[in-house]
């Protein structure tokens, strides 16, 4: 019996997830995206090591795999911070002034859009809407949906979480 | 094309610029307009690659349609009228180029391609004067990395030959694009040197079907005597077509 | 019946097309007999005049210098045309644009400069954060595209103005020619 | 599982829950949620225990209740009086209330609305299969599966609905090409990736109605012949793929989805597929190239998806509320549905209202409902006393409406007619403090960083755009740029790949032809009317002086 044995990159478990992820779906080329998705939940981000795994996995070609993991927005190539701020930049929320709401971050923390401070400790992203305009303006912290926030309380919110310990 | 008509292909009549034409029904409007000795201005149509309507070039008027179309991709059909070169076309197509010139550093006086570019020349032949949009001056990479080829993003009019024929022809799959929008940008493997790509052949055939002096070839240029894949594209692409045809029959 | 009033000037460029221009050779005495040089690199007249019928473009705009120059050249003239490359597209001067006026002052006067390392600010004038094409900043009238455009298509380019026609010169020359 | 064993298996669930007789109804949509309306929940159990008084009233998590800027909601039974801005400490006056019956609702942001996509919203806890079913849920699925595949499409044709998406391309006419397209192997898509900024609408029906879409979309399997089908959802809603996730396994062991459904032959599987941040995607030809895990770009059209669509088989594509009208179309008949809205534009129409609006939330209307109505009736008009400006519809790809069109009726063709489009049905109100020129160069910039940069006229038009929208916010633009804006805008229509491109120029076509004069006023006067724009006067610098 010809046996096809995927070689995950090293002992850590997680790789496992994300093997089993590409098992379901029949290691099918399709399921690319599926299996960055399970990636960066997993890791956070996609490195050169698993873009290469999956890849080889899935038989993708590495240049096709590097030209869907930047094509979209939602997949990071680099760790983020520990903690992460996504500032809606919806029209209803822009309208409303999220706009602020970033520049004051991007003051306060003296980073860009889309980076991470220099200690780690907070990323600042934008979306182009979470749907969530019924209660513009809104900002993501941890994972948490925030509305009809204030700049002061963003900035308060997360200068409190970064400067925590 | 007779011969086609014989393979039991239907064959169409139809109108370009008020002159009778026929074709096949599998055919599209550009591969009639050429065997017809009509020009069509193009930039990421090659023939043997598969087509993408990216570049909007060979935009043309279908009567009946209210929306252009392009011709790389439109098939043929019976009756229908096409007016190839009206100047409202022409208009649009001066202006794509012009928004091509703009968005990076094409500098013909300094660049390998000079004389032998096909941007250059269809801003001559489509009377493009100047380009009346601001030049955008992006910062980009040149990857000399590789033994014996350029890549040059400065050139770069993303028309994507070298990604279709590095996949389709040569199965190597080493290019394809990154980023989207204004952003993008052709990459090899995982956005790593050229000259340390793991699936380069370093077979040339990109180098040949590049339209501009994005892709070339290290100690060559326009006026050299010796063979070059650029200069001599039109030795190279009746192979690009039999290898199609070739790969066709397979499938 | 008085004669065409002419004149060229060099912004940022390397004087190519003016060399490209004296290559009409002896036609340039032909030329001479229905226009009047009024203002060039090529003569010695100081002042830009007034009321120039014809004016032909060397350069890209790179400098406040060339802009003060250029606006003042446009004022004074009917039909501007953009001589050359430089002058329709910024070209060989553009290409210090994607890295900016401060790395590369830096790079020619202190990290390559063999004598002394301090950027002249009064010797050179200021330059503008990007060098454009002249269009970019006052109309221009015909564009003659090359680097540098042949001789030939710089005589027909005048040879037809003179003949009162505003010419197709796209058939005469390309860019980078 | 037959329909009768069907009803039984939920009535089974539903009894395990021990409902008490009233439901106090909490909105457990994202919107609410994140007004912390699970804390309201909680408190609500603890007093009704504390109280006693479970034979009364039960607790129940339902979906979107529409008023979002006033959440967290709570209601009481089915129409019953929305209780706005609920505290934790409110819970045990609302049970007391609950527990006396039902007041009835009278603000008219919720009597004059008419509910077809929603009727369930706000009713069913959307975890729970056996509400769903309790309210007529997979009856109409049932009932199709008596007919034939043409009879589907013929009542769906005569119902005269049309894609929700945005185009407005008639639903029945797809779903026949489809139908007469090859034999085996379709495959039906449901497009949830609700990329308009300002639109929320789908993502609200997945959370708060996950079986309805299921429904119709196993109905449109039925009818055009496929027997797998996708849910392309967009990555930003969490809630709605867990709760959609939940849905398809509860259907599947339900009966209503997979294998012999309903005891027929019919068969029908559905997956997610997660999209990743590209608002392209929404197109229908990107979504397919996303599905099959390439970069979501566009290609030519013809060959329409619907002959050649994912992996080259013919493929239907729908959006999130149009399959959420086929349910209610096939209970109640297609000559009922067409009887409510205008001749061209049939049924109801599912409206998000965002922006300087009292009311922000999410509506449901008849097609040819007034504008004004919709702003002033239900929205509750603009805030602060301030002046209403425009109203913004159809996302990027739609324009911005000025005063003097608010008694237009709304439907597909009245809107295009305005310059904008009806798109998925985002409407964000804006006042006198919304720059016009400040908006256009906001959704400019949105299209140039979603342009997937394919085609040369969108990829490097919009960003030659935006520079000017820029520069004439800066106070540096001429008269000049008006022209070109025209010029460049009619390019970018005219020549891009797809409907992204070519509705790009939109936004800026519609607010020069209703507020040139903001315009105007940036680059004569050097100032911005609504004081968004920082124009610093005398400071225009020579470098910057470029006529271009």
């Amino acid at each position: 019996m010809l046996i096809k044995k995927i070689i995950l990159p090293s002992d850590d478990n997680r790789w496992k997830l994300i093997n089993a992820t590409m098992k379901r779906h029949g290691y099918q080329p399709n399921c690319l995206i599926e299996t960055m998705h399970t990636v960066q939940e997993t890791f956070g981000y996609l490195d050169e090591i698993s873009l290469k795994f999956v890849a080889f996995a899935l038989k993708v070609p590495l240049s096709s795999v590097f030209g869907v993991a930047t094509f979209y927005n939602f997949f990071n190539l680099k760790p983020q911070g520990k903690h992460t701020c996504v500032v809606c930049l919806g029209t209803a929320c822009y309208i409303k002034g999220t706009n602020e709401i970033a520049e004051e971050i991007k003051k306060e923390f003296k980073i860009g859009m889309g980076k991470t401070t220099e200690d780690g400790q907070v990323s600042l992203l934008s979306a182009r809407c979470l749907g969530a305009c019924g209660i513009a303006p809104a900002v993501v912290i941890d994972g948490e949906v925030h509305g009809n926030v204030s700049t002061r309380e963003t900035v308060e919110t997360l200068r409190r979480l970064a400067y925590a310990n | 094309m007779a011969a086609l008509a014989a393979a039991g292909k239907k064959v169409k009549t139809f109108v370009i610029d008020g002159k009778d034409v026929s074709g096949t029904e599998d055919q599209t409007i550009i591969e009639v307009c050429r065997e017809n000795n009509i020009e069509i201005p193009t930039l990421c149509y090659l023939d043997g690659l598969t087509e993408i309507g990216a570049c909007r070039l060979c935009l043309v008027e279908v009567r009946g349609s209210n929306k252009l179309l392009p011709a790389c991709v439109t098939k043929v059909q019976d009756n229908m009228e096409v007016v190839t070169s009206s100047d409202k076309l022409k208009n649009y197509r001066v202006k794509i180029l012009e928004l091509l010139f703009s968005e990076r550093n094409h500098i013909c006086s300094v660049c390998v391609s000079n004389g032998i570019c096909e941007l250059q020349n269809l801003a001559q032949r489509l009377g493009m004067t100047h380009v009346h949009y601001p030049y955008l001056f992006p910062k980009l990479e040149v990857d000399a990395s590789h033994e014996r080829f350029v890549l040059d993003n400065n050139r770069c009019i993303l028309c994507t030959r070298c990604v279709r024929v590095c996949d389709e022809i040569e199965g190597a799959h080493t290019w394809d694009i990154m980023g989207r929008g204004i952003e993008s940008m052709v990459i090899t493997d995982l956005n790593k040197p050229w000259g340390e790509s793991e699936s380069c052949t370093s077979c040339g055939k990109c180098v040949a079907v590049c339209p501009t002096g994005a892709l070339v070839e290290k100690y060559k240029n326009a006026v050299d005597k010796s063979f070059s894949y650029k200069k001599d594209k039109l030795k190279f692409l009746p192979y690009l077509t039999t290898m199609r045809e070739v790969k066709n029959e397979q499938s | 019946m008085s004669k065409v009033k002419a004149a060229t000037i060099w912004l940022d460029g390397c004087s190519g097309c003016h060399m490209s221009f004296l290559d009409m050779d002896e036609r340039i005495i032909d030329l001479l007999e229905k226009v009047d040089l009024v203002y060039s690199p090529l003569v010695d007249n100081k002042e830009f005049p007034e009321m120039v019928d014809v004016t032909l473009v060397e350069g890209a705009v790179s400098s406040k210098e060339d802009l003060e120059k250029i606006k003042k050249v446009r004022e004074r003239t009917k039909i501007l045309v953009s001589l050359g490359d430089c002058a329709v597209t910024a070209n060989v001067p553009s290409m210090r644009n994607p890295f900016g006026v401060d790395a590369i002052m830096k790079h020619a006067y202190v990290d390559t400069a063999v004598t002394k390392d301090i950027i002249p600010n009064e010797v050179i004038p200021e330059l503008l954060e990007y060098s454009r094409p002249v269009h970019n900043f006052v109309k221009v009238d015909l564009f003659l595209q090359g680097c540098p455009p042949p001789a030939d298509a710089i005589y027909f380019l005048l040879t037809e103005l003179l003949e009162g026609r505003m010419p197709d010169l796209t058939k005469v020359s390309r860019l980078g020619k | 599982m037959l329909i009768e064993e069907l009803l039984e298996y939920a009535e089974k669930l539903r009894d395990r829950d021990k409902p008490g007789k009233h439901a106090i109804k909490v909105c457990s949509a994202a919107g609410c949620l994140s007004l912390k309306s699970d804390a309201v929940a909680e408190e609500l159990k603890k007093k009704i225990t504390e109280a006693g008084l479970e034979e009364e009233c039960w607790v129940k998590p339902v979906g979107c209740l529409g008023l979002c800027s006033k959440g967290p909601l709570v209601t009481v039974d089915t129409d019953g009086k929305v209780y706005q801005e609920v505290k934790p400490t409110d819970a045990g006056r609302i049970i007391a209330r609950a527990a006396e019956g039902v007041s009835k609702e009278t603000d008219p942001f919720f009597t004059r609305q008419q509910k077809i996509v929603l009727e369930n919203s706000g009713q069913v806890d959307p975890e729970k299969i056996q509400d769903y079913i309790l309210r007529d849920g997979y009856l109409a699925l049932n009932e199709v599966l008596e007919l034939t595949p043409q009879e589907v499409i013929d009542e769906v044709t005569l119902s005269g609905l049309r894609g929700r998406g945005g185009a407005g391309y008639p639903t029945g006419l797809k779903w026949n090409t489809v139908a007469k397209t090859g034999n085996v192997g379709k495959y039906v898509i449901c497009n949830a990736d609700e990329g308009d900024p300002g639109a929320f609408m789908d993502r609200s029906v997945l959370e708060g109605d996950p079986h309805r879409v299921l429904e119709g979309m196993a109905i449109a399997a039925f009818a055009v012949g496929a027997t797998e089908g996708f849910v392309y959802v967009r990555a930003e809603y969490p809630l709605a793929i867990k709760r959609l996730k939940n849905a398809i396994k509860q259907a599947e062991r339900a009966g209503v989805l997979g294998k012999n459904i309903f005891g027929t032959t019919f068969s029908f599987a559905v997956e997610i597929r997660i999209g990743a941040g590209a608002f392209v995607c929404g197109e229908e030809t990107a979504l397919i190239a996303s599905i099959e895990g390439r970069r979501g770009q566009p290609r030519p059209r013809p060959p329409y998806p619907a002959q050649v669509g994912l992996w080259g088989s013919p493929t239907l594509i729908n959006n999130v509320e149009t399959f959420a009208n086929i349910a209610p179309i096939m209970r109640h008949g297609g000559e009922w549905y067409a009887a409510i809205g205008t001749e061209k534009s049939k049924g109801t129409k599912v409206f998000a209202l965002a922006g300087k609006i009292n009311n922000t939330g999410l509506i449901e209307v008849p097609m040819g409902t007034k504008l004004r109505d919709v702003i002033y009736d239900i929205g509750g008009g603009i805030p602060d006393g301030k002046k209403f400006k425009a109203v913004q519809t159809g996302g990027p790809s739609g324009g911005c409406i000025p005063e003097q069109f608010l008694d237009h009726p709304i439907d597909y063709e009245s809107l295009g007619a305005l310059g904008s489009i009806m798109g998925s049905g985002g409407m964000i109100i804006m006042d006198e403090t919304s720059c016009m020129v400040d908006v256009a160069k906001y959704f400019l910039d949105f299209t140039k960083d979603e342009s997937c940069g394919k085609c040369v006229p969108c990829r490097v038009g919009t960003v030659q755009l935006y520079s000017i929208l820029d520069r004439i916010t800066k106070g540096e633009g001429t008269m000049e740029d008006l022209d070109e804006l025209d010029d460049l805008c009619d390019l970018v229509k005219n020549t891009s790949l797809c409907g992204l491109g070519q509705a790009a120029p939109n936004p800026v076509l519609s607010t020069i032809q209703y507020f040139r004069d903001e315009y105007v006023a940036h680059i004569i006067e050097k100032r911005c009317p609504a004081g968004v724009c920082k124009i610093h006067k005398g400071e225009r610098k020579q470098k910057e002086e470029v006529m271009a």
